[in-house]
C-alpha cells in the first residue's frame, strides 16, 4: 500500500468507525432536509421548486460539519508531525484527506439525496440532475472545506470560524449546483453542469497546495 | 503526487548547528545556539521549561525556520529543511495513537506511510505490547502509548532520532527499555538528540539551554 | 433653497445615502486618528520612561 | 535575512509616508469638495431624477472596496513570498477599511435602487457580489483575531486572502449567471447605467477623493501599527 493510500484508507476507516463523522454528516443532512418543509409548509409545488437549493445547502452544511477535524485530530495527537516527515508530501497528504472526506461524506450524501428528494415532491426528471449536480459539486465542498480546515487548524474553537470563512468561497458551487437542478426541471440547458464541473476541478487542484501551505505554517507553531 | 526522494536511512556522519536563533511570536526563545553531533553519538538538551528545547528539536526536524543561523548535515551538504526532515525520526510529546485504532493497525499505517515492510507483531513484542496488540488504543495506559511510540520510532528506520521527553509517562521498566532502544540506535551508527529532564543514563554530550 | 433639500421627490433616499456615507467615513477617520495619537503618546511615554 | 526583531523600525516607510501624507490629504479634501459641489450642481438625470446623485458616493465606494481586496492580496503575496515584515501589517490594516467601504457600497446601493425596485434589498447581481465580498472581508478579519501568534496569523490570513482573490472573479461571474437565471437582465447593468457627460466630472472627482482618503487612512493605520509594535518591543525589553 502506498503512503498516499495509507493515509486515504486510514482517514476513511477513522471516519466510518464509531465516533466517526461520516454517519453524523448523513444524519445531519437528512435532519436539515426534513426540517425545511416543517418551516416552509407542505405545498409540494413550492417544495419541488426549492428542493435542489435546499438539498444543496443541507449537503454543504453537512460536509462542513465534519471538516474541522480533517487536520485537527492529527495535529492534536502528533500524527501530523510524523506524516510531515514521511515520504508523502503535505500536498499529497492534503489531497488524500480531502478525497477521503469526499468518499465518506460527499458521495454518500449524493446517494442519499434522491430519498430526500421524495420528501420535496421532486418530479421524476429531477432526480438524475440532483444526483449528478451533487456528485460533480461536492468535491469542491470537500476541497475548499479542506483549505478552511487547514487555515483554522490551531484555533481552539476553529469549528465555528471554519464555515464562516468557507461559505462565501463555496457560493459558486451552491449557485451552479442548485441552478443545474432547477434548469433541468425547466428543461433549459444552461450549462450549469459544465460550470459546476469547472469550479470543482479548479477547487480540487488548488486546495492541496493552499491547505499544505497552511499546514506547514501550523507545524512551525 | 510529489513523493520526495526517499531517505530511508542515509548515513549521517555529522549534524552541526551554527549560531541558531529562535523567535516565537515576538519573544526571543534562544540566541546563538550551536552544537555538533556525530554518528553514533547522543546529545541531550537540558534546561527549564520554555527554554526552547522542543523548539530546537522542531528546528532540526525542519518544522521551524531559525530566525538566523543554519543547520548543516555532513559538513555542508545543502539539504533543505524538508529533505533533512526525511532523515529524521520523531518522538513527540503526544503519542500519535488514534483511540479507535489498535497498536497493530497504528504500526501498519506508519509502516505503509514510511514505505517499510516491517514485522509489526515482532515490533510490538519488543516493546511489551504483544498482549495488547489488537486492543483499541483508547484502552492503553500512557506508558503503553509511549512504548507504542518507541516501536514506531524504531520501525521508521531513520538515522537522526529527535526525542521530546522520551521518558515521560514510562515506569522504571519502560525507562530502561527506552534507554536500551536509544543506545542500540546509537551503537548502530545513528544520532539521537533528546530533550529530557531526567538523564537516560547513557553517555551523551549535554547542551544546556538557559 | 427649499427645492434643493426636496431633491425632487427622492429626498428620502439621497440624504440618508449621503448621511450614512458621511457617518461611515467620519467614523473611519476618527478611529484611525485617535488610534494613531494614542500609539504616539504611548511610545513617547515609554521612550521618555527609558 | 529578516532582522533579529522582525518589527525593527521600518524607517524607510515612516519617512516616506510622512512626506506623502500631507499631499494626499490635500488632494483628498479638494477632490471631495469639488466632486460634491459639481455633483449637487448637476441637473437631475432624465430617467432616475435626483437619485443619480447617490451614484457619486456608491460607485467610488464600490471601486475602493474592490481595489482594497486586490491590494490586500498583493500585500499577502509579498508577505508569503519574501517574508516582508511590513506586508502583513499592510494587509491587516487594510481589511477593516475595505469592509467599511464595502458596507457603504451596499447601503448606498440599496438606497439608490429603492425608488426603482420598491424594496431596500433586491438580489441584484452587483449588490449580491458586494454582500459576498463583505463576508470575505469579515472572514479575513475574524481569522486574524482568532489566531494568537501574530506571525502565524499573518501567514495563514495571507493564504485566505490569496484563495479569496482567486475566487472573487468566479463569485462575480457565478452571481451574474445566477442573476440572469432568476431575474432576467439586471436593472443596474454591471457597468452601471450609461453615464451622461455632465456626471462624469463629479463621479471622477469623488472617485479620486475616495481613493486618496483610503490611502491616507491606510498609511496612518500602518504607521499606528508600527508604533504599537515598537512600544510592545520596548515593554518586552523592559520586562
Amino acid at each position: 500500500m502506498s503512503p498516499f493510500s495509507a493515509v486515504l484508507f486510514r482517514d476513511m476507516r477513522l471516519a466510518t468507525r464509531a465516533g466517526g463523522s461520516a454517519a453524523l454528516a448523513l444524519a445531519f443532512f437528512a435532519a436539515v432536509a426534513t426540517l425545511v418543509p416543517l418551516g416552509v409548509g407542505s405545498d409540494l409545488r413550492l417544495l419541488s421548486r426549492i428542493a435542489g437549493g435546499v438539498l444543496w445547502i443541507a449537503a454543504v452544511l453537512a460536509a462542513l460539519l465534519s471538516l474541522d477535524r480533517l487536520f485537527q485530530s492529527d495535529f492534536d495527537d502528533g500524527s501530523l508531525d510524523i506524516i510531515a516527515l514521511s515520504p508523502l508530501s503535505l500536498e499529497a497528504m492534503s489531497f488524500a484527506k480531502l478525497l477521503a472526506h469526499w468518499l465518506v461524506t460527499g458521495l454518500p450524501l449524493t446517494l442519499l439525496s434522491p430519498l430526500l428528494g421524495l420528501l420535496f415532491g421532486l418530479p421524476g426528471e429531477g432526480y438524475g440532475p440532483l444526483m449528478a449536480s451533487l456528485a460533480i459539486g461536492t468535491p469542491a465542498v470537500s476541497a475548499i472545506g479542506a483549505i478552511g480546515a487547514a487555515l483554522t487548524l490551531s484555533i481552539r474553537r476553529g469549528g465555528l470560524i471554519l464555515p464562516f470563512i468557507v461559505l462565501p468561497l463555496l457560493s459558486p458551487a451552491v449557485i451552479f449546483g442548485a441552478g443545474a437542478v432547477l434548469g433541468a426541471l425547466d428543461g433549459l440547458s444552461n450549462g450549469a453542469f459544465w460550470l459546476l464541473g469547472a469550479f470543482s476541478l479548479v477547487a480540487v487542484l488548488l486546495a492541496p497546495f493552499a491547505a499544505a501551505g497552511a499546514v506547514r505554517l501550523n507545524l512551525a507553531g | 503526487m510529489t513523493l520526495k526522494r526517499l531517505h530511508l536511512s542515509p548515513a549521517i556522519k555529522a549534524l552541526e548547528a551554527r549560531s541558531l536563533t529562535c523567535i516565537r511570536g515576538n519573544r526571543l526563545v534562544f540566541r546563538d545556539v550551536g552544537f555538533r553531533v556525530e554518528a553514533g553519538q547522543m546529545l541531550s538538551l537540558e534546561g527549564p521549561n520554555g527554554a526552547g528545547k522542543s523548539s530546537l528539536l522542531r528546528m532540526v526536524a525542519g518544522f521551524l525556520k531559525p530566525a538566523s543561523g543554519a543547520i548543516v548535515l555532513n559538513g555542508g551538504e545543502g539539504l533543505d529543511d524538508e529533505e533533512r526532515g526525511r532523515c529524521a525520526g520523531w518522538l513527540g510529546h503526544h503519542d500519535a495513537a488514534k483511540p479507535q485504532l489498535s497498536p497493530r493497525e497504528t504500526l501498519q499505517f506508519f509502516a505503509a506511510l514510511y514505505r517499510i515492510a516491517a514485522d509489526v507483531d515482532a515490533a510490538l513484542d519488543e516493546v511489551g505490547l504483544g498482549k495488547a496488540r489488537d486492543l483499541p488504543s483508547q484502552y492503553l495506559s500512557a506508558g503503553q502509548k509511549k512504548r507504542l511510540s518507541l516501536a514506531r520510532l524504531k520501525l521508521s528506520r531513520r538515522s537522526l532520532w529527535l526525542l521530546d521527553e522520551p521518558l515521560a509517562a514510562l515506569d522504571s521498566a519502560g525507562k530502561t527499555l527506552a534507554a536500551q532502544i536509544v543506545a542500540a540506535h546509537c551503537a548502530a551508527g545513528g544520532i539521537a538528540i533528546a530533550a529530557t529532564h531526567e538523564p537516560l543514563g547513557l553517555d551523551s554530550a549535554r547542551l544546556v539551554l538557559a | 433653497m427649499e427645492s434643493f433639500f426636496a431633491m425632487g421627490k427622492y429626498a428620502a433616499y439621497v440624504w440618508p445615502a449621503y448621511g450614512v456615507s458621511l457617518l461611515g467615513l467620519g467614523l473611519a477617520v476618527v478611529f484611525t486618528m485617535s488610534a494613531y495619537a494614542r500609539a504616539k503618546r504611548q511610545l513617547k511615554a515609554l521612550e521618555a520612561g527609558e | 535575512m529578516a532582522s533579529i526583531f522582525e518589527f525593527a523600525n521600518p524607517k524607510r516607510f515612516m519617512t516616506l509616508s510622512g512626506a506623502i501624507l500631507p499631499w494626499l490629504t490635500v488632494i483628498c479634501v479638494l477632490s471631495l469638495a469639488a466632486g460634491l459641489y459639481l455633483g449637487f450642481a448637476a441637473p437631475p438625470d432624465y430617467q432616475q431624477g435626483t437619485t443619480v446623485k447617490i451614484m457619486f458616493i456608491h460607485v467610488p465606494a464600490a471601486w475602493v472596496a474592490m481595489m482594497c481586496y486586490g491590494l490586500m492580496a498583493i500585500a499577502s503575496l509579498l508577505g508569503l513570498v519574501n517574508r516582508h515584515p511590513l506586508a502583513d501589517v499592510a494587509a491587516k490594516t487594510a481589511a477593516p477599511l475595505g469592509a467599511m467601504f464595502t458596507a457603504l457600497a451596499l447601503i448606498t446601493g440599496s438606497l439608490w435602487g429603492k425608488p426603482m425596485w420598491g424594496a431596500y434589498w433586491v438580489w441584484d447581481a452587483r449588490l449580491t457580489s458586494f454582500l459576498l465580498l463583505l463576508f470575505l472581508y469579515l472572514g479575513y478579519i475574524a481569522l486574524w483575531n482568532a489566531i494568537e501568534d501574530e506571525t502565524r496569523a499573518a501567514r495563514v490570513t495571507a493564504i485566505l486572502a490569496l484563495v479569496g482573490v482567486v475566487n472573487l472573479p468566479i463569485i462575480e461571474f457565478s452571481v451574474e449567471w445566477w442573476n440572469t437565471l432568476h431575474q432576467g437582465e439586471s436593472i443596474i447593468r454591471s457597468g452601471g447605467p450609461l453615464i451622461a457627460g455632465v456626471f462624469l466630472w463629479p463621479l471622477g472627482l469623488m472617485a479620486v477623493g475616495y481613493t486618496t482618503l483610503f490611502f491616507t487612512l491606510w498609511m496612518i493605520r500602518i504607521r499606528t501599527e508600527i508604533l504599537e509594535r515598537r512600544a510592545r518591543a520596548l515593554m518586552l525589553e523592559a520586562a
